[in-house]
């Protein structure tokens, strides 16, 4: 809960901030507990990942970015009625919504019950003890393979966007 | 309003996530700068990920990770599936950030309204 | 100057370390936290580390550009490829069940291939976008 | 040959001749060729095909079912057959026509030309032998699509502005009334089918069933029953062989026989009659007759002035048919022809009138008659035909409505029909007796060649001549429509 | 092998992708795009055929049943999607090679045709997978490599095109994840066919309801459903002509697909529609797109743009043939679909024959084209007569069986919007064609030469297409009347 609280304060934080340095900074606290708040979660994988991900390549990107563009951000000229109607109006339906979910922490919620026994048969199928990589890996391998192709798509997208490629090479024009 | 406490306990982590993905959509839709804005989509995402995990969670259980003598696991089944929205999360934030570099040289600016005003005038 | 060289120093010590670091993540994925994905993050932090430090002139030299470029698809090659093994191999895609002599290696095998896809592409996407980067800025 | 393979080769054939007359673009000679040659062999495939119909049988070709329900299909009766028949035989006239006028004029893209009236031909074709509601829907569609670059032929820019509106309010009616109409059917009745005695028989309640007249009789604006008119007087903007064929016979007639074919082969003479669904289309149709003609007095512009005429007398055949009476029917299939040939006759002589003096308002014409007798003898007999007077076949199809308007019990209806042929002598009359015995203000031939080229004499000669043999022998249009009015 | 066709259709552009970048070079690339483009819809054809024939295919990824495992599942619907937009690509393929040769630097275009295809895997993967999550996998794939292609447009617009496609593209995924996580939780189950059987027991929950707003809100965004559009004229008019062509044709229809799949299949007709007012809305927004859009187009004065928002409003009609949701309706939706992927791909492509000649964007400066370019501006007549409706194209059988479907309701006052709106859209193509056609030619349209037949040959066949399928539509009309009465429409 402390976590929690603390993420949502970050959170707030990240709004007000003007300076875009100490946004990307936030930021990166924000991963940081958002990772914790996901230990305590019990998904280590995942807590492991954000930080490296969140903490670590986002801020870094957005820092290197940073360094070539301006770090301050502009007052926004125009009202922001319409957005904050559209965010309460998420929000509510959100809160709406989630307040009718399976309470916080119990067994038998759906997604145990119904959900896929992966960690009866992980063992016995794959001989891999840590659950999440054999689904990750085998179950659901699909996913992870469309996961690599978003990487592999958004790694040559900047490389196409960014990389200064003086046009007519001759090895590319050919 | 009893009942409301009780369900404030129950789903408190719930409600911060709506929290937080309410305030990083605000950012997007709110903001001119283009930066903000990216930052702003990387935390809606980010909290979306809450919302799949907490679900996940039992009292008590531990991570998902084989061992003895332990019986009750959190569910791998949503870590997985956030494991991939984390990767595709931090592919769009590269993408665009690659596009706010460009736009940057090409306008000389990465404020949405200034950059509107420019077009108009040509 | 001093500073510079005490940094040299420090990044000789760690570079190694976290290269290792990587593989033990990469291999322990099995049985702790840990996989391609972020095995995969950590080395590419260190080529960019060393960048930051020897320059990317140097980098360059040690993880040329073009090897990078071509690392990026291949990882993914290798994923796809492993699937389409498990349909040569008379099962679906990406069933790993007869790629060993019994199914559960033959998951273990995928599984291991797999991962190391994942890193490849990784590593060399974090490599390469930080290559661009850079490019860019040295105007 | 069956019946199918002609109904085939009437399509054919203008087709084949619209694909063909480019190839030759540069040979103007074997150009116009092809053209007559496609018109004769056309008309010869019809009146093959008449044969038959009046030989009791009734031929009829499936093509292809678009998705079950619409299907393109041809069925020939006869009240289509003659109106196949009678445009393909003036199509001949006017191809003659049109290379004198064309030629002597010195018109541009005259290819083009020839193309879309081809295609233009298809259409009509399509349109007379179409077996069901979505086949005549979609050779009308096509009509107004091909005939658009003959109406903007002189690209000027008051041809475009016209060639504007033609395309809206065709279009415009066709897709906002007219395709509702057949959608309403379609759910109303579960078939597109022109069946003898309608398809709607106690299937919609009167109300709907007016409601849905409506729907038709405005949605066929090629009818152009007032208020939907304005589209044919801006069309004459195009060339007058053009104003003569197209808007004269086959567009125009294209609409009237769409709203006949409707009101007895979808909703049914009975039907209609005893629904009292029609009445106010009646009425209508009256009125669209009185003020056409009243406004066609105050156009100075001989065309202008022949539109608006055209305008009233597509009243008589929209009346006749909305009468729904046996009489009536008949009355109107008549007015089609009669109308057809006398009209057509007097665009053809205000073609060479404009050919040879360049005159185009009525006021110039004092005089001209003793100089092109010809030319006014013919418009005479034409004026005569659409008025409805000896020696004009019009008589006899202003004889049938009046007949058809008494079954109806309907004697206002009479009475209107007596006024407007007086309006027409007023309007139409005038004109060749000016042209005779006016006295010309200045010089009257500005001292050229006097009577029309031969293509156009002929031409105008051939289709009055028409307008006589069908007074003396009416029979020849009336005993198809009474076989067609008495199932 | 034929087992193997569902992981083929999205294996093949994934290799090719690969392949592409792994050579550099750009005729190569070309080459493998095109074979690529060749062999899909000979797979997607296969598959249809066994659908057809046999009934649902169904394919389990890794061997694992669909309770755990991810599963590929192909019907008559997403048959026909994927149909669709393989056939699309490979009419596009010969027109790609001389027009992003004019368009892209020579240094990207291999990347070009790997970001081609990798949009090309996503769409295909989203059509044809049975999982929810890998749905949202996939369309970011296609999302991600759209963005890049748009900004590879040669005007400065296109990056902040790109941009605000990525920001709102992002948004809508985004809500569409936490539409599924919400039912993942209340049933337990990522797998369409899974979801349809558990989501009756649950399906008035609060969860499941806002799951059903998330869902439809974040695809809506995709599809470009008015007031959602606003990033598409935009990505259109700036993107290289071969990616507007591939996106007008195929991402919002795979968009539709998706919605369609979750309104009917997953949720099911008897709920969404019977118990809640989604027809009303849907139908409201969908005739204001086709007025509103359709308004604006006419006042468009650069050409692709116009078609842009033409788009948008032809996307109205076909959700609302999705909104009616009758057998009838829907069959004029898909067939709307098919015939609008078609007519809009070949504008589009004659679009980018007169870029490439001419370099005009202008309706102004293209006065007079069609004397220059008189093949590729007949297409463009017949392309627009069908979009138009008029009877003889497959424009007129879709929009047919919507003002039917309207009757068959009693809601006649729906057929005269549908047909008025029609009127508009003869406005604007008749701006375009009587400038092209019948004004005197511009200096730009002077310059111009007739597109060279690698162009004119793609450009002809999806205009004859239009036209055969306007008299014969026996075939997708067939496939349609299945689909719908598989996902229990009457």
């Amino acid at each position: 809960m402390m976590l929690l609280s603390m993420l949502a304060v970050t959170t707030v934080g990240v709004v007000r901030a003007r300076n875009l340095f100490a946004v990307a900074v936030l930021s990166g606290v924000y991963s940081f507990l958002m990772a914790s708040v996901l230990i305590v979660l019990d998904a280590v994988d995942v807590a492991m990942t954000e930080a490296t991900v969140g903490a670590g390549i986002s801020m870094v990107l957005v820092l290197g970015v940073l360094h070539l563009t301006k770090t301050d951000e502009a007052r926004p000229v125009h009202r922001a009625l319409l957005p904050l109607f559209v965010a309460t109006v998420t929000a509510a339906i959100l809160v709406w919504a989630v307040s009718a979910l399976p309470p916080f922490g119990i067994a038998d919620a759906p997604i145990h019950v119904a959900g896929p026994d992966y960690l009866a048969r992980s063992l016995a199928e794959t001989g891999i003890a840590n659950v999440v990589t054999s689904v990750l890996a085998s179950y659901r391998g699909f996913d992870t393979l469309g996961e690599t192709v978003v990487i592999f798509t958004a790694g040559i997208a900047v490389l196409m966007l960014l990389k200064r490629t003086p046009s007519g090479r001759g090895g590319e024009s050919s | 309003m009893k009942e409301l406490v009780g369900n404030l306990a129950a789903h408190f982590n719930q409600w911060i996530t709506v929290f937080l993905m309410v305030s990083g959509l605000y950012i997007v839709i709110a903001r001119g700068n283009m930066i903000k804005k990216l930052i702003g989509l990387s935390l809606f995402q980010t909290s979306v990920y809450l919302l799949y995990i907490s679900p996940g969670k039992i009292l008590g259980g531990t991570a998902p990770i084989l061992e003895d003598g332990v019986s009750v696991y959190a569910n791998p089944l949503p870590h997985v599936l956030i494991l991939t929205a984390i990767v595709v999360g931090v592919a769009t934030l590269a993408l665009g950030l690659a596009l706010v570099v460009r736009i940057n040289e090409a306008y000389g600016t990465i404020e949405e309204d200034e950059i509107f005003e420019r077009d108009t005038r040509g | 100057m001093r500073l510079d060289v005490i940094l040299r120093i420090t990044a000789k010590l760690i570079l190694p370390m976290m290269l290792l670091f990587a593989v033990y993540v990469q291999f322990h994925g099995d049985y702790g936290p840990g996989g391609g994905f972020q095995a995969g993050v950590i080395a590419g932090a260190t080529v960019i580390l060393y960048a930051l430090i020897y320059g990317l002139g140097a980098t360059m030299v040690v993880v040329p550009v073009a090897v990078v470029e071509a690392l990026i698809p291949l990882g993914v090659l290798v994923y796809a490829a492993t699937g389409v093994m498990g349909l040569l191999t008379g099962g679906n895609f990406l069933d790993y069940s007869h790629l060993a002599d019994d199914e559960v290696h033959g998951q273990e095998w995928g599984v291991f291939v797999v991962e190391l896809g994942v890193f490849v592409t990784v590593a060399s996407t974090m490599v390469a976008i930080f290559y661009a980067v850079a490019g860019r800025g040295r105007r | 040959m069956t019946g199918e393979t002609l109904i085939a080769l009437a399509l054919v054939i203008p087709a084949a001749t619209a694909l063909l007359t480019p190839l030759f673009a540069r040979h103007p000679n074997l150009r116009e060729s092809v053209t007559l040659l496609g018109t004769v062999l056309l008309f010869a495939a019809l009146l093959a095909l008449l044969s038959k119909v009046l030989g009791g049988a009734r031929p009829a070709l499936h093509v292809l079912d678009v998705v079950p329900g619409l299907a393109v299909a041809f069925a020939v009766e006869p009240l289509g057959m003659l109106f196949a028949t009678v445009a393909s035989g003036l199509w001949i006239v006017t191809s003659l026509y049109s290379i004198g006028y064309m030629r002597a004029n010195h018109e541009v893209r005259q290819t083009g030309y020839y193309v879309a009236f081809a295609a233009a031909i298809v259409a009509t074709v399509g349109i007379a032998l179409a077996g069901n509601l979505f086949t005549l829907f979609l050779f009308y569609e096509m009509l107004t699509l091909v005939t658009y670059p003959l109406v903007i032929h002189h690209r000027t820019p008051e041809a475009k502005a016209a060639g504007r509106l033609y395309l809206m309010m065709l279009l415009g009616a066709s897709t906002v009334l007219l395709l509702p109409a057949i959608a309403w059917t379609a759910v109303a009745a579960g078939t597109l089918d022109f069946r003898p005695g309608g398809i709607l028989a106690e299937k919609l309640s009167p109300t709907a069933l007016a409601m849905l007249l409506a729907l038709f009789a405005f949605g066929i604006a090629k009818a152009a029953l007032v208020p939907l008119h304005f589209w044919l007087p801006a069309a004459m903007v195009a060339p007058t062989p053009v104003s003569a064929l197209l808007h004269a016979v086959a567009v125009v007639k294209a609409g009237v026989f769409f709203v006949v074919k409707v009101i007895v082969y979808v909703f049914g003479v009975e039907t209609l009659s005893t629904s009292g669904a029609g009445d106010w289309l009646v009425f209508a149709a009256a009125g669209s007759i009185l003020i056409a003609s009243m406004v066609a007095m105050t156009r100075d512009n001989l065309k202008a002035r022949l539109a608006y005429s055209t305008v009233s007398q597509l009243g008589y055949v929209v009346l006749g048919a909305a009468l729904a009476t046996h009489w009536g029917i008949v009355g109107s299939g008549m007015q089609i022809a009669t109308h057809a040939l006398g009209k057509i006759t007097l665009f053809f002589c205000a073609g060479a009138i404009y050919t040879v003096h360049h005159k185009t308002e009525v006021s110039e014409l004092a005089g001209l008659g003793r100089v092109m007798p010809v030319t006014f003898a013919a418009f005479l007999v034409g004026a005569l035909s659409i008025i409805g007077l000896p020696p004009g076949g019009g008589l006899w199809s202003k004889w049938y409505l009046v007949l058809g308007a008494l079954d109806g019990g309907q004697i206002a209806i009479v009475a209107v029909l007596m006024i407007s042929s007086l309006l027409n002598v007023a309007y139409l009359l005038p004109i060749p007796l000016r042209a005779f015995f006016g006295t010309a203000e200045g010089e009257a031939t500005n001292g050229r060649a006097a009577e029309a080229p031969l293509p156009l004499l002929l031409a105008m000669s051939a289709t009055s001549l028409a307008c006589v043999i069908l007074f003396f022998f009416p029979g020849i249009v009336f005993n198809p429509l009474q076989s067609m009015a008495t199932q | 092998m034929r087992e193997h066709l569902p992981a083929l259709q999205v294996l093949v552009p994934l290799f090719g992708a690969l392949l592409c970048a792994l050579v550099r070079r750009p005729r190569a690339a070309w080459l493998i795009a095109a074979v690529v483009s060749w062999i899909v819809p000979v797979i997607a054809v296969m598959l249809l055929a066994q659908v057809l024939g046999t009934g649902v295919v169904s394919y389990h990824l890794g061997g694992w049943d669909p309770s755990i495992g991810i599963e590929y599942r192909v019907d008559a619907l997403n048959g026909l999607i994927l149909v669709l937009v393989s056939g699309m690509a490979a009419v596009i393929a010969p027109f790609a090679r001389r027009s992003v040769a004019a368009e892209v630097e020579t240094g990207r275009v291999a990347w070009f045709y790997t970001m081609y295809l990798l949009a090309l895997t996503g769409l295909l993967g989203i059509a044809i997978t049975g999982d929810a999550f890998n749905a949202f996998v996939f369309l970011e794939i296609s999302s991600l490599s759209s963005y890049a292609l748009i900004a590879l447009g040669s005007h400065r617009r296109a990056l902040v095109a790109a941009y605000q496609y990525l920001v709102l593209g992002t948004i809508g995924a985004t809500f569409y994840v936490i539409g599924v996580g919400l039912i993942y939780v209340m049933t337990g189950t990522l797998n369409l066919g899974l979801m349809a059987e558990r989501i009756g027991a649950v399906q008035s929950t609060r969860p499941v309801l806002a799951a059903l707003a998330f869902i439809t809100v974040g695809i809506s965004l995709k599809l470009a459903l008015f007031p959602l559009h606003v990033w598409l004229p935009n990505a259109y008019a700036y993107a290289p002509s071969t990616a507007t062509v591939f996106m007008a044709a195929t991402a919002t229809k795979v968009a539709i697909y998706l919605l369609v799949r979750f309104l009917f299949s997953v949720f099911g007709v008897g709920f969404v529609i019977a118990d809640l007012p989604v027809t009303p809305i849907l139908t409201v927004f969908s005739v204001a797109a086709i007025f509103a859009a359709a308004t604006v187009a006419v006042f468009q004065s650069d050409a692709k743009r116009m078609f842009a928002y033409s788009s948008v409003a032809q996307v109205g009609y076909i959700t609302l043939g999705v909104a009616l949701a009758t057998a009838t309706s829907l069959k004029g939706g898909l067939i709307h679909i098919v015939g609008h992927a078609l007519a809009k791909g070949g504008l589009f492509m004659a679009l980018g024959a007169v870029t490439m000649r001419s370099r005009a964007f202008d309706i102004d400066d293209l006065c007079g084209i069609g004397r220059r370019m008189p093949l590729t501006m007949a297409a463009v007549v017949v392309a627009g007569l069908s979009l138009i409706g008029v009877p003889g194209t497959i424009g007129f059988v879709s929009k047919w069986y919507l003002v039917v479907a309207a009757f068959e309701r009693g809601w006649w006052w729906l057929a005269f919007l549908i047909v008025a709106s029609s009127l508009i859209t003869v406005v604007y193509i008749g701006r375009f064609v009587e400038a092209a056609w019948f004004r005197e030619p511009s200096a730009a349209a002077m310059g111009a030469t007739e597109a060279p037949v690698s162009m004119l040959v793609p450009i002809w066949l999806l205009a004859v297409a239009t036209v055969f399928l306007g008299l014969d539509a026996r075939l997708p009309a067939g496939i349609a009347e299945q689909a719908a009465s598989a996902l229990g429409l009457r």
